[in-house]
């Protein structure tokens, strides 16, 4: 049994396509986008519910989507992964419309913000407590393991602070003994709310945990596309080629408060400003400029063509029938002829 | 031919494998071993592949089998202990209970949780949960009392497309026989009047059934025609069966193994002197397990929870009033 | 001054770590950055080394509390909500609830629950969860509804030589003012009448003691006097209380935000029908949450929980009978 | 921070003198003898529910709790500790007064067997939960820090099987992060109940999981005493002077059923008869011959000591009163007035 605890992404060969790395950059740059307009409808009080955000963290979770196979994989994301979402193929005005709470929503207005999900679709429709949803993608690859079908590979995400939690562990566990096609990615961004690494774990490197569950690390810069694109099309292709689970750890900086509610005054400005803790979009952007995959003009256009499809969501979502609480049907039961008729 | 409570819910889970390739089974020692107490003997040998031995991880136990139902299949998952729920007590009232209403997508799986109280099993490996999980919307839970109640309310469950908890009774597994299985079979969410009487009703469920029975044979001798409705699920619970008993018979006493505060007792009185406040000639009386851990001393756990003797006085009791 | 239900909470515990060296807190983000309500808000800068941040890790957490008390210190644990205390459910009923029955060494700690609705929080950071802890022997569940009684209650819990689950509505924190802390305080187990009445007795607690005070308001312009109570802790619940003024009443509603099978309201509601039933000239009536998860849209949350109007339109409806 | 994820016991240097040696083997074989005789009253129906005994991991428990210091130290014993628990400082009545059910033994028949504890003596009472208590004994340690008492070492017990508990990495982890002096002593004796490690864990080796934590792990031939002596006492004293925790994993097998219930059929003829699977009071009593610690006559007397011991304690303990439950106060509350009374 391989124990990789510390593949750094750009040892991780598979070389980048100039494509490839355009289409991370738009995903970026779509969900950057969206994301800065759901923090301006917030900040102008037109959100129902709280609003958690991805900034610098758009690079690892888009790349983890893209090297995934959105309708076959399965993909579990979590309260950052909005670049991730889109890549795997959430239309835009879902995350609209569950946001300014439309009654066509995939949730329809019953659950919202990052709770949103289409398991039919492989994407489970996370809880809150972390940790949780890791063994929901272990059974979902259980299941299509018992109906025969192969090379599905399921991927969640968690941060830094949800491996802290049994959940996780006992997922992890499970996934090794079953040998199971799955990948965790660990989106390390310092903090869990307020609280820094140093007492969230006491290891040097969270993908140091990978040999104690038999199953193979990596260790990746988020902040780095390319290296981003690399490392996971590496571990899915382990995975997918039967080498069970891998565990991907990517260093990066949450650039925003925990939610928007949150000014992250206790991150110290010597933390946001270390070069390691640079913005991914950035990097990304000076990278197509520098290999001249894009001209400044054409980047412009990128820009104002997301700005568009954002725009576009927005007006539709703001149009749309919010929940009408005489037309729910308070069904918590399929089996209908079950549910207790207000017997109180 | 003659087969217990265990034969019957491992002839279901056998009947459920047999005819249904999305069912599989993951516990702990389930497999080879055939489980603690031997639900799942020989299953893992007749159906190859879809009987699991899991780590003891009863919080991924729970999600796996989640994550596998909302992707097509019908797990069941053996809890070896009951009180070991608690473990994977977030999965279910949080993941399981909540998915249809949030998703629209079905959750449809079983966890058979082997419940109740048994002479020196302590308090950790006799309780019974019913109460906490029926307090979370989205959830079934049922009491089978009976043979054929195990038999066919598992073989139910399996099909609905929604989390079931089956609170299969640990001191019913091997005492309680039955000579056949049943081919009649009463739906989930129906309650059974077990005994017809004039007197009082007994309304309870699982091994106080029991209990109540003996209790009514003893008042027999004294006259008292002591009605006795066996719940069978405790969420849905049949409220209509419940008053039209009280209706007849003017007098209710509800009882259960579990803890006190809180629990079916306090939902079934509850809904009676809402819902049939009329129809009662007398304060309805709750006989609950005492407020304390579940003793680990039989001389202790035989006070501790209600039986036969308790329930008669309970009766006589309420028939004085 | 005024000062807030929050405000009340941190003040309670600030007077704690002052008098009593045993005392520490333990929780997410509640050191440097005073938790996700600034519970703890310079706290950690006040008691150093008293404060601590822990790992995302409620059973672990609730673990560390239970060991700590075990060993001579009262523990205060902040669970960053009531929803999350699903995974320290263990911890909770089995360890800290059974250690004093089992080993006569007492568990002395307080975990801090927020708790209960506000809008557009959702499923999974709403919840109220007192039902599923007082069903279980060993624990001390409060549910305090005022600011005098969220500083007096939290005092007094850190005292008691049992572990006590200090249920705290997030609805309350920044809303509820009062002007000064309380000198006198209702001690624990003892529930207060709020408003006196004659024509009937609503039996509540926690965020829903002022829907129901509003309710109450509304029916006095038709000449209705309702009597309010608020329960202030739901274990032990002060049935002499409740039965008191059921008798003065006649008439009974019991209310509550939480989910409808079982819980607080069957509790009284049962209680009283087999203690009170003859003070009883109707039906007494229970109002809870809707059986389904808790919505995250303000429109399905504003009707699935109790509030002014239907609390008002349930007891019209039980003036009526 | 050090990660030795295998230090073999041998290596691990503490020379183990004659007469720790001999102490380890006196707990060994008090404890077999107490286990063989609860054993013969369990087959003569003498005892209040189920028997789980440590026969085979008597050298690894008795080593871990000679380790410490009774009395100051924490040590929390699991299911097959009944050597650690003695050599800790349980006297033997209170281990047969637990099984027969005397209301003198200190659960006074509320909790029985193996759950017995006295949390006043720095030993926590087991609740059946795998995994649960390994954060109690943080917390007994973060006690003794608040109250500034230096030095003091916890231990707790696990098995293979209990690994997988969510409860067991939480635990871990937040000791890591705190840097609490505790041990974790893993008795991997290759299966949980009937399941084999196979079905456990994936990884080559339960210390592999040490450096995941940023704690040193330790492993440990769970037959050989002077081995076990001189892996704890390594990883206590480490420990002791600052080291944080410790990961210790024996490697040895469950000589019996899982409880005297179970006859193990499912552990292969071949597996008991590895020779790495031998019977480490066999072994011990072994070296006690060949390095001349006690002559064939002195291991008889010390046999018949301890039988002696034994069958004192019995007739004793089978004398004392059972719990009468008209005596029985029913009260789970300490504040007893705050107890409800039969409000049912
Ligand atoms: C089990 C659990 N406990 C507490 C919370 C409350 N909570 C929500 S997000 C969060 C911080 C998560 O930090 P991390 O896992 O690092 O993810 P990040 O927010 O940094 O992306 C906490 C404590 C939760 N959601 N689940
Ligand atoms: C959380 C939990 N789940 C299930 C059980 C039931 N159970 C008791 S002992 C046991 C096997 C334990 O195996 P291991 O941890 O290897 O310890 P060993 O018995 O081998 O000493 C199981 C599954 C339990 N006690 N706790
Ligand atoms: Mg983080
Ligand atoms: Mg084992």
């Amino acid at each position: 049994m391989m124990h990789t605890a510390t593949i750094t992404g750009g040892a991780a060969t598979p070389t980048i396509t100039s494509e490839r790395f355009i289409e991370g950059f738009r995903w970026m740059l779509l969900s950057r986008t969206v994301e800065d307009k759901i923090s301006a409808l917030y900040t102008a009080g037109k959100i129902v519910g709280g609003v958690y955000l991805g900034r610098g963290q758009e690079a690892f979770s888009a790349a983890l989507a893209m090297a995934l196979r959105p309708g076959r994989d399965i993909f579990a994301p979590l309260i950052r992964d909005q670049a991730g979402r889109m890549a795997f193929g959430e239309p835009v005005i879902d995350t609209l419309r569950t946001y300014l709470g439309s009654v066509l929503g995939p949730m329809r207005g019953r659950d919202g913000n990052i709770h949103r999900g289409m398991p039919s679709n492989g994407v489970p429709a996370m809880i809150s407590h972390l940790g949780s949803t890791i063994s929901v993608v272990c059974g979902m690859l259980m299941a299509r393991r018992f109906r025969g079908e192969q090379g599905i590979v399921g991927a969640a995400t968690i941060g830094d602070g949800g491996t802290s939690t049994g959940a996780c562990h006992e997922a992890l566990n499970l996934a090794a003994v079953e040998k199971l096609p799955l990948i965790l990615a660990v989106a390390n961004n310092q903090f869990a709310y307020s609280t820094p690494v140093s007492r969230q774990f006491a290891c040097e490197n969270l993908a140091d945990r990978a040999c104690g569950y038999g199953m193979e690390g990596h260790t990746v810069d988020g902040t780095d596309l390319a290296a981003c694109l690399a490392v996971f099309e590496k571990a899915v292709s382990r995975a997918r080629s039967g080498s069970g689970p891998q565990l991907v750890v990517g260093k990066l900086l949450r650039l925003c408060g925990h939610g928007e509610h949150d000014d992250a005054s206790y991150v110290p400005a010597e933390v946001r400003t270390r070069p390691e803790n640079r913005d991914c979009l950035h990097a990304a952007r000076q990278t197509m400029l520098e290999n001249g995959w894009a001209t400044p003009r054409e980047l412009e256009t990128m820009e104002a063509e997301a700005y568009e499809t954002v725009q576009d969501a927005v007006s539709r979502a703001q149009r749309d029938p919010v929940p009408d609480a005489s037309r729910e049907t308070w069904a918590a039961l399929a089996s209908h002829w079950l549910i207790e008729g207000g017997k109180q | 031919m003659s087969i217990t409570y265990l034969e019957a819910i491992r002839e279901a889970q056998a009947k459920a494998l047999r005819e249904d390739p999305a069912v599989f089974i993951y516990g702990q020692d389930i497999a080879k071993f055939g489980g603690a107490f031997k639900a799942t003997k020989n299953l893992a040998r007749d159906f190859p592949g879809r009987v699991l031995d899991s780590p003891i991880s009863e919080d991924a136990m729970m999600g796996m089998a989640i994550g596998a139902a909302i992707d097509g299949m019908r797990p069941i998952v053996e809890m070896q202990f009951a009180d070991f729920s608690s473990l994977a007590f977030n999965q279910i009232i949080n993941q399981a209970a909540t998915h249809f209403w949030r998703t629209g997508v079905p959750c449809p799986l079983v966890v058979r949780l082997p419940s109740g109280g048994t002479a020196g099993s302590g308090p950790f490996h006799s309780q019974s949960v019913e109460a906490i999980y029926s307090h979370y919307p989205g959830l079934v839970i049922l009491t089978p009392a009976t043979v054929g109640d195990a038999y066919s309310m598992l073989l139910e469950a399996i099909t609905l497309n929604d989390p079931v908890l089956f609170c299969e009774h640990k001191f019913l597994y091997y005492h309680l026989k039955a000579d056949r299985l049943p081919e009649d079979r009463l739906p989930i969410g129906k309650a059974r009047i077990v005994r017809s009487g004039l007197h009082a009703t007994v309304v309870t469920y699982s091994a106080m059934l029991h209990e109540s029975l003996r209790a009514a044979v003893e008042l027999q001798k004294d006259g008292y025609e002591i009605e006795v409705v066996d719940l069978r699920s405790v969420k849905p619970l049949d409220t209509d069966t419940v008053l039209a008993s009280v209706a007849r018979t003017g007098r209710l006493l509800a009882v259960g193994e579990a803890f006190p505060w809180g629990g079916v007792t306090a939902e079934v009185v509850a809904r009676v002197a809402s819902e049939g406040f009329h129809l009662l000639d007398a304060p309805p009386r709750r006989l609950n397990s005492k407020d304390t851990p579940i003793p680990y001393h039989p001389n202790l756990w035989s006070v501790h929870r209600p039986t036969a003797a308790s329930i008669e006085s309970a009766i006589r009791e309420l028939l004085k009033q």
